[in-house]
């Protein structure tokens, strides 16, 4: 019971006395999370919102001549064994030249003279809205060309090779941010931590030499450290909230909301940001008092 | 794990077993510098001793051995009995619990009051708060701090910051006290004060090692007086 | 003359001495520029980016009927009046029709009983490739719309709202990022400095007491953050080149380089950065100097 | 720039005005610690003054004031002619050039080594490296301490550090020395060494103030004594 009572008295003094450092110790630990937190939070949405950039994308496969149903469950058979797809979407010539006549609006009487048959029927083909696919594109455009009956493959070539590279662009930047992020924060968090703790050596080594058992000395230690973690990543993400919905509200129109649906983490990646937060900085402050007490 | 913080028993170890013992202590520091050779004292249960010696004689470093903040290069340590050498860390820290020690350049925390240095030593062995409050003041009292009781040691003067370290180290009343050059920063009557409180420490059973160079507290005493020149014990 | 001999064996002397903080500071510096400076690569690459897939934008406004030459410049003249636009083209219904054929490719022969008149002329115009206008465009539409002859103004109406969305976003999500990553490294740099030069206020104090005079003092400590800014920067720039080869190499094919011309800092910036870096470095060691020598 | 550094030459002051000149000096520290009160002092060129007191009674405090390391709360000070309280910061850094002081906590650099803390005291005076090296040796070994030149004072004794901190003070052989307790962890031997060096300072022609408590290097000796009680001089 004493024992307990004079550790967290040990910890509540540490905490007074070396207030000023823990509190900048503490921001960085919180605008480390912050960053870190607030790239992650683009990352994830920027790969949501990837996918629905992608919405429009579709090939048309122009065929020879109209096939039965059956055909059609054939091809669309093949189709989707050969990649995933989302929607494939049978065009006969009539459609085609429905479609057509709806496009030239007031002008549709030019299309009179020619009867519904001088379109060639389709299949169009949406495929799936990840960006895997998406950079397959040509591929797939390929093997849409062999089918039987196929006469050519079209789809907004140049477009989708420009979006595919972007998106993927974009997916490389954001790891390599997102891996640059984690090394600066970790090292600067771990810096401070080790400065901070070395600015402290004389009490931690006076302590030891009074023969302060471990615990008496690593507790208080320990209990800083989470309570450094726990609460940086607390301020840290909840100053990535308010910046979240800052954004949301300030930047977002309906279209806006309607392409994105701008989201915060969930539950379980918040605990584990700050779990990890938190084991990092406990475990930090160990190290780096364990160098210093070799006596 | 609270009787080790008290004075053992003294049926626990013969009584003429000797309560520090060195045996063939020597210490050589990097590159080559022998800092202490062939040293071996016995010192028993209860004695008071003196360790003179000319600055650089190794005073210091034999203390720091006998308290364990530093390992011999060759030779045997013992204290209560216990081979420092062989002693899992756990022991070691209850052993530095029962052994005060007041170190020349003091190692007291300057931005802490006088009560939060001493009371640093009573909370590592787990003292209750009372006893505590009425062991330092009892203590501050015989070295003439009461009024520096809540100040910062860094504001004190030398000689002020001098006891606070030794107050700390007659603390847990340890059964071992060490004092390495403790007058140092001291004037007469400040110095007999001190003595005073070893001599009553001593009365009360407890072994000290004095360190000092002080004639003037040694010279007409009646205890033994241990004189090291250069490493050596003569 | 052994005034500067002095001043300079100090600075080395304490280089020597302090070199393990020093090159934990080192990396912390370079470690923020780089982080720094690869957004703010990114950054600028993206705006131009952004850009280039902006290029297949054009607005196409129907006309009643054939204008002449002289109208179609008027027409111009209104259009570039309204708002910054790259190129107006006048497509007769000649034009129109060619396009039409050379699109239906073999089956263009369907075309031939319409005659090359049943299109409509049109304008097409692309506006200027910037962002700005790329979000203003609706605003642009409605504009062409009331021009006269004007009969209906057409565009990748969706996708063009959802790219200038997702541009803006991005732009938004650069803009902050940058923000939040200035004051983060600004804070992170100023708080090691300040505590490694804290690590130090016993030699200081001692220097002061010694009666050195101010610039026996603070010289070295110029110069070493000097040193700092200019090595930290120059370490994080060039990592930060390193990895851009790197992914220029790794990840573009032809047609990536072909849309993005993923480009470097040009030296103006890199001069810039390392100027405001080493400024920052060294004004961080006499401000936090100051605040330790009241003596 | 380089004139004060060394030696004022006598006919610049008049000889019979004081080197060292307090008047009703007082320091009284936050909250309510009168350290000094109305303390006057005259201290002659040449001079060799020891000032002594029990621990507290401000020795430390009136030697930093001396040095300009603390301000007096009320009072004059003057050094050389010159009101402390008017100097600006570069002629305050010539001064303290001019005046070296060993001080009771030493304040020296663990990390350095002997030779490299003496040589920054005579570094930031801008002295040539051989007469750096010169004057050093010569320093060390009349302190007795040429074989640890290159040893880092942190791995010193105690006794070594303290002859470490006399020697930097006596570096630049200043026109004023000012001691505080600078034999407190020394032997009679290495005592009586400092002492010969400083009556070779005085004799040289530096004013020096030692504050001591230890009675036998000032109880014989033929010069005068200030004694403080309480801040008070008596
Ligand atoms: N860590 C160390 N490394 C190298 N030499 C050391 C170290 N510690 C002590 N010494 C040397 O060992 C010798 C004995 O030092 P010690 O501190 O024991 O002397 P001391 O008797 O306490 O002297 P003093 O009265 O001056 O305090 C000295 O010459 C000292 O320089
Ligand atoms: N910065 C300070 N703040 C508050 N009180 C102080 C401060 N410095 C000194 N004192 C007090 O002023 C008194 C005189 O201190 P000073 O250091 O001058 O004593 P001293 O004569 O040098 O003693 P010693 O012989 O122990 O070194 C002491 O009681 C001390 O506690
Ligand atoms: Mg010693
Ligand atoms: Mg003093």
């Amino acid at each position: 019971m004493r024992y307990l009572a004079y550790i967290l008295a040990q910890t509540g003094r540490n905490l007074k006395q070396t207030w000023s450092t823990q509190c900048m110790t503490l921001l960085t630990v919180s605008l480390s999370v912050l960053i870190f937190a607030f790239f992650f939070l683009i990352y994830t949405n920027m790969l949501a919102a990837g996918e629905k950039l992608g919405d429009e994308l579709r090939l048309i496969v122009y065929l020879e001549d109209e096939i039965v149903p059956q055909m059609q469950d054939q091809l669309e058979r093949k189709i989707r064994g050969f990649s995933d797809v989302e929607k494939v979407v049978y065009v006969s010539r009539k459609k085609a030249f429905d479609r057509l006549s709806k496009q030239l609006d007031k002008d549709k009487d030019v299309l009179d003279d020619l009867g519904p048959d001088f379109l060639p029927p389709s299949i169009e083909v949406y495929p799936a809205k990840n960006l895997h696919t998406l950079t397959q594109i040509k591929h797939f455009a390929d093997f849409l060309a062999t089918l039987p009956q196929a006469t050519k493959v079209q789809y907004g070539h140049s477009w989708v090779e420009r979006f595919a590279y972007f998106t993927k662009l974009l997916q490389i930047i954001m790891f390599l941010s997102g891996g640059l992020l984690i090394l600066t924060t970790t090292f600067m968090v771990s810096y401070t931590i080790r400065l901070t703790i070395f600015a402290r050596r004389e009490e931690l080594q006076i302590l030891r030499m009074l023969g302060a058992t471990d615990a008496y000395i690593k507790v208080p230690l320990l209990l800083e450290g989470v309570m450094q973690g726990f609460l940086g990543t607390g301020f840290g993400l909840l100053s990535l909230y308010f910046l979240f919905t800052w954004i949301r509200e300030r930047f977002t129109g309906p279209g806006f909301l309607n392409l994105f649906e701008f989201s915060f983490f969930p539950l379980q990646i918040l605990v584990l940001i700050t779990g990890v937060s938190i084991i990092f900085c406990a475990g930090g402050s160990l190290t780096s008092m364990r160098k210093l007490l070799r006596l | 794990m609270k009787k080790t913080t008290e004075n053992t028993p003294p049926g626990e170890i013969p009584v003429d077993k000797p309560f520090v013992d060195l045996v063939k202590v020597s210490k050589i520091f990097k590159p080559s510098i022998t800092a202490l050779q062939d040293i071996s004292i016995s010192i028993a249960r209860g004695e008071l001793v003196f360790l003179t010696g000319m600055s650089g004689a190794g005073k210091t470093t034999l203390l720091k051995l006998i308290c364990c903040l530093d390992r011999p290069t060759k030779g045997v340590i013992e204290v209560e009995g216990k081979d420092l050498s062989r002693l899992k860390p756990k022991q070691l820290q209850l052993l530095r619990q029962n052994i005060g020690v007041a170190y020349q350049n003091f190692r007291i925390l300057p931005d802490l009051t006088v009560f939060q240095n001493i009371s640093m030593a009573m909370e590592v062995a787990y003292r209750s708060p009372t006893v505590i409050r009425r062991r330092i003041d009892d203590l501050l009292n015989m070295l003439l701090l009461t009024d520096k009781r809540d100040t910062e040691t860094g504001k004190l003067s030398r000689g002020e910051q001098q006891r606070v370290a030794i107050a700390r180290a007659a603390a847990n009343s340890p059964s071992l006290l060490l004092a390495d050059e403790p007058t140092g920063n001291l004037d007469t009557e400040t110095t007999w004060q001190v003595m005073n409180l070893f001599k009553q420490l001593n009365d009360a059973g407890t072994t000290i090692i004095i360190a000092s160079h002080d004639e003037t507290i040694y010279k007409n005493a009646p205890f033994r007086t241990l004189k090291l020149v250069q490493g050596k014990l003569v």
